[in-house]
């Protein structure tokens, strides 16, 4: 994975794409962060700033050439801001940060997102596709949080099945054919869920963690998860994507 | 960069500019170039390793950041292993950031830190809640402090800078008895206390609910205190709280202070601290004043 | 609006909010319905006229206001005589603040106003910055508080309010003070210490120098020691500090405030008190909750 | 003069002119606030306001139907933000504010501004003119801090004359014919020298003042301003116009 360590540039905002009221997508141009590998993320400030705010941090959604995109749910002030962004605007971002999902070469690999969780597997699903076999599971809880996968799971809309994403990997889990691998992102409590059953079903499940950060390269603390050894581990630093067996999922 | 020279007690700096302690550290070197600094101050360090607080940590309020790391540290053995020789090769003077719970543990860590070479100081951080104080920061007590910084001073020459926090009635009082007590320097202002819940659930934002507040809503109470502390003392100060770009560095010197950290804000801009100190070298050149003549020359 | 309904230790108000004392108070009636308030609160008066101090007296900082008005007022005799007439015509109870230099002043103070109806309680203002106490506010020593509660209580049956400077190492011994004192309720917070020092010129933005420190900026200091104070006393809390909206108004309630008062934030919007109001009104509606079961949910 | 105490409204913005890089005028629409009288001001926030700051407050320039317009001068964050404002934005404002001018109705009269101090006399100059004779003194720091007047002063550029606005009006005031009252707006030591030379003169004269502004109706004390008889006026309520005699220049 590419080690960026130390990478800021200012970039340009080249497209914009308005799914609903609640997500967008923002592809900026850069050749170095376009390099970033699934499950690594950025930090991001709009520009130019005139108040103090803290970077936002966002997962890399997917790259193309020297294109990045990123997707975005608005939930408050710093990503309303960057809703107000518009093709042109230039945006500063550090990244790529954080270590990535492990790049299976072949077999089974099973996608679980719920709602903004959506983001960083879009990725890795891309980059698994030339010898796995993936199954996306994506589940809302509005019609609004719904994106393309296989199946999707949501209380409302037609297009969806009932239930929770996590009914459905209980499931897939359970049906004949195996997976060797699950990859989740999503709440905290749905991939607690998650790491109950892969253990169950003795599946390895990597999760991708979200915690509010400060400075996004490990320096100071802020972003704890417990781990079950005791003690805590950065989400920046040493993630965000940890091996399920990692992490305290009771504290 | 002569006019830029400064002296924090008993080391001299080539400028005025370091970085907040337990903020961006060693790890700016990604953004620019370390050797750039005035100073470097370590994390704070702990006789033995923390884990540190329960998360979440963090919370961001409007011009401001709560924390509540809890001094996650390796301690001081793996500090002085690993650490020690990275800030060593950098180039300019270290001051080591450190805590105790109980004034002999403090002893304790400085006679240890004695024997390793590459220390140019330190940095008594008197402003975390202790086990000898029922909670309370031993930096809330002038006797306390007196006497701590009485029993430092007799086991190092090196600098002695005592860090306060402006959670008290009179940081006046507090900085003389680090002064009558041997500091040779004050850093000033931790974070003061602070506390944010969640309107909707009711669950604090930190999970140990109170924190510490620090960022540009409290660089109004630190030229306050680095003012007043100022004027009662006659070691020099190292300011920090709030800085986020070179005319608060110039605020908080014009208010008495000697040198400056750069905290909260590098985290939006890790490379704030060299943007501070060539915003501060530019305005020195334009004003044509030497740091030292820019040092306590508010009026009223 | 009965979930609104709260008491403020002797006094039942139809609802929880009011103005800070000093901002935005009568004058507000100019932008909505005055009577819609829970309670109103004077300016600080004292006994004699106050001229106030020297300007520049204002500065706006990032999230936060100084100021130094230093109590300029028209003394007890004009406010009796020109102002409490306006008050009572309004409807809702009125807390007088008052402050004074001696204990024996604050005495001679209420035994003036016990003589005139239309007054429902008394803010004691021992927190101004402002006013020359060798530098210091009154209510920064337990000891005086609890001799100057115990004083106030013995002369009036009116509801006795203590207001609390958030500058002293522990709010919660002087929140105790006030109470053992016989105070029936407190108000917290009054104005940190805070200062801004113009880079370019070097003068201090307020004539004084050090000021008081309101605004959002402030905010998570007034949660925190609402928070600690309602930990430890059973007295109902009557907060301030940062309030720009009814989720402030929430947090500060969940931290354990059975009132609050809208402050700097009126400045920039007259009828904020009442939008505090109805949005506070209609976040207990949707959750079902009346003020009361609010009061002090926050949890860890 | 309409006394619109508490008055506010959220009116359009529906010209802008940028007159140089420090200076623009904003008209905006409101009938009330177009009932100004000259001297009056406003206290205007743009709108929608993401994170605190105070009100910005300006005199009403000049007044045409239902619309009213603002000179500004750009200094820091506030008046910065407002440069930013475009026709058909909303700005929130306060006013009219304070008292005014005395308004001759006939005389000579003198206007004396320098720099942004402009901004009151010019709804002053038109309400006087149908029976008086009027004489408009400006002076600027540099040629962007000049705006139409009767005489310019000025250390730079051609279409003024070099040295103080206040050279001009001892000038004006030795010369015979005499001046019934002089309105003056400027810096506060400017005004200070345009107090010793009108007291001099014995012609009336009457200052337009500035102070930092909290609340802008006379209810916080903030905009002190130090009074002859002791103590101290506030510019928003018992200003911003004051007879000279009344400040006490000294403090
Ligand atoms: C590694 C990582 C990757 C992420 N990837 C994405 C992504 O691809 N798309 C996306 O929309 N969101 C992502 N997030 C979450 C996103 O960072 C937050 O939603 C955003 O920072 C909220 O900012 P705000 O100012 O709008 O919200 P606020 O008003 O500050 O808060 C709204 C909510 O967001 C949480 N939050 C606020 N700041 C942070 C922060 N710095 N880190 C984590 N949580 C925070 C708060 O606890 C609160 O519940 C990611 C977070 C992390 C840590
Ligand atoms: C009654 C009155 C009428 C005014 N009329 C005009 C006008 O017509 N056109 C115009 O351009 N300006 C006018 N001003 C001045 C204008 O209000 C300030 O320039 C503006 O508020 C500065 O805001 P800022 O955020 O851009 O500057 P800041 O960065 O806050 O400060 C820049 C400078 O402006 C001063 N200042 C800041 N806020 C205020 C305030 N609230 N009141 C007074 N001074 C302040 C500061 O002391 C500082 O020197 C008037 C002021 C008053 C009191
Ligand atoms: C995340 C974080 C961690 C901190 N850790 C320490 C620490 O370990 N020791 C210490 O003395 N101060 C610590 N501080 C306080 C800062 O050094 C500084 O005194 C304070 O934040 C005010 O400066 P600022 O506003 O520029 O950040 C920390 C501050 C933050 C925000
Ligand atoms: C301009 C101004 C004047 C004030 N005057 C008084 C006063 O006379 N008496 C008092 O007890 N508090 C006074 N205060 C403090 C406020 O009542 C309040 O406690 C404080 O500002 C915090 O609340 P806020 O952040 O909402 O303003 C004043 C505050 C301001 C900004
Ligand atoms: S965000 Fe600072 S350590 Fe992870
Ligand atoms: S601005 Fe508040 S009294 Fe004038």
């Amino acid at each position: 994975m590419p080690s960026e360590s130390g990478y800021r540039a200012v970039c340009r905002v080249v497209r914009k794409l308005e799914h609903n009221e609640h997500y967008f997508t923002l592809w900026l141009r850069d050749a170095t962060i376009a390099r970033a590998v699934p499950g690594q993320f950025v930090m991001l400030q709009p520009q130019p700033q005139t108040d103090f705010s803290l970077r936002i941090p966002l997962c890399v959604h997917d790259v193309e050439d020297d294109t990045f995109a990123v997707l975005v749910r608005v939930v408050g002030q710093g990503t309303r801001r960057l809703a107000a962004v518009r093709p042109g605007d230039l945006l500063d971002v550090m990244g790529p940060l954080g270590n990535g999902f492990t790049l299976m070469a072949e077999g089974r690999a099973l996608l679980v997102s719920g709602g903004i969780g959506y983001a960083p597997l879009r990725l890795l699903q891309r980059r698994l596709r030339p010898g796995c076999v993936t199954q996306w599971l994506h589940g809302g809880r509005t019609a609004a949080d719904l994106f393309p996968a296989d199946v999707l799971f949501c209380d409302e809309g037609v297009a969806a099945r009932q239930g929770l994403v996590t009914d459905g990997l209980r499931e897939a889990l359970a049906a004949s054919g195996g997976w060797d691998r699950v990859f989740a992102c999503g709440p905290h409590a749905m991939l607690a869920a998650c790491a109950g059953l892969c253990t169950e079903a003795g599946v390895p499940l990597e999760v991708s963690l979200e915690a509010y950060m400060a400075c996004g390269i490990g320096v100071c603390h802020g972003c704890a998860v417990p781990a079950v050894t005791g003690g805590y581990m950065a989400v920046c630093k040493d993630g965000p994507v940890f091996n399920a067996q990692e992490v305290d999922w009771n504290e | 960069m002569n006019r830029l020279s400064t002296k924090l007690g008993r080391i001299e700096l080539a400028n005025p500019v370091t970085v907040a302690s337990g903020t961006f550290g060693l790890e700016s070197g990604d953004w620019y170039d370390l050797s750039r600094l005035g100073a470097l101050v370590s994390k704070t360090i702990t006789l033995e390793p923390r884990a540190g607080n329960q998360p979440p940590r963090l919370f961001e309020t409007s011009g401001g950041l709560l924390n509540s790391i809890g001094l996650q540290n390796p301690g001081l053995e793996a500090f002085l292993r690993d650490e020690l020789p990275l800030y060593a090769a950098v180039g300019p003077p270290l001051m080591v950031s450190f805590s105790a719970g109980t004034v002999d543990e403090f002893c304790r860590m400085v006679e240890t830190m004695e024997k390793h070479e590459g220390i140019a100081g330190y940095e008594v951080n008197v402003s975390c809640p202790n086990v000898e104080r029922e909670g309370m920061a031993f930096g809330t007590d002038a006797q306390v402090v007196y006497d701590l910084t009485r029993r430092l001073a007799a086991l190092t020459q090196r600098e002695l800078c005592v860090k306060l926090t402006p959670n008290v009635t009179d940081i006046v009082t507090i900085a003389r008895a680090a002064q009558e007590g041997g500091a040779t320097s004050l850093a000033l202002i931790n974070t003061l206390l602070g506390m944010a819940i969640d309107p909707e659930t009711g669950h604090s934002r930190i999970a140990r609910g109170v924190a510490g507040y620090s960022g540009p809503a409290i660089k109004p109470v630190a030229v306050a205190c680095v003012w007043r502390v100022a004027q009662a003392v006659n070691i020099p100060i190292l300011a920090m709280g709030g800085i986020a770009g070179w005319e608060d560095a110039v605020e908080l010197i014009r208010a008495g202070a000697c040198a400056v950290a750069v905290g909260t804000a590098a985290f939006v801009s890790p490379d704030l601290p060299v943007r501070v100190l060539d915003g501060l070298d530019a305005f020195l050149a334009r004003k044509e004043l030497t740091l030292a003549e820019l040092v306590g020359t508010a009026t009223f």
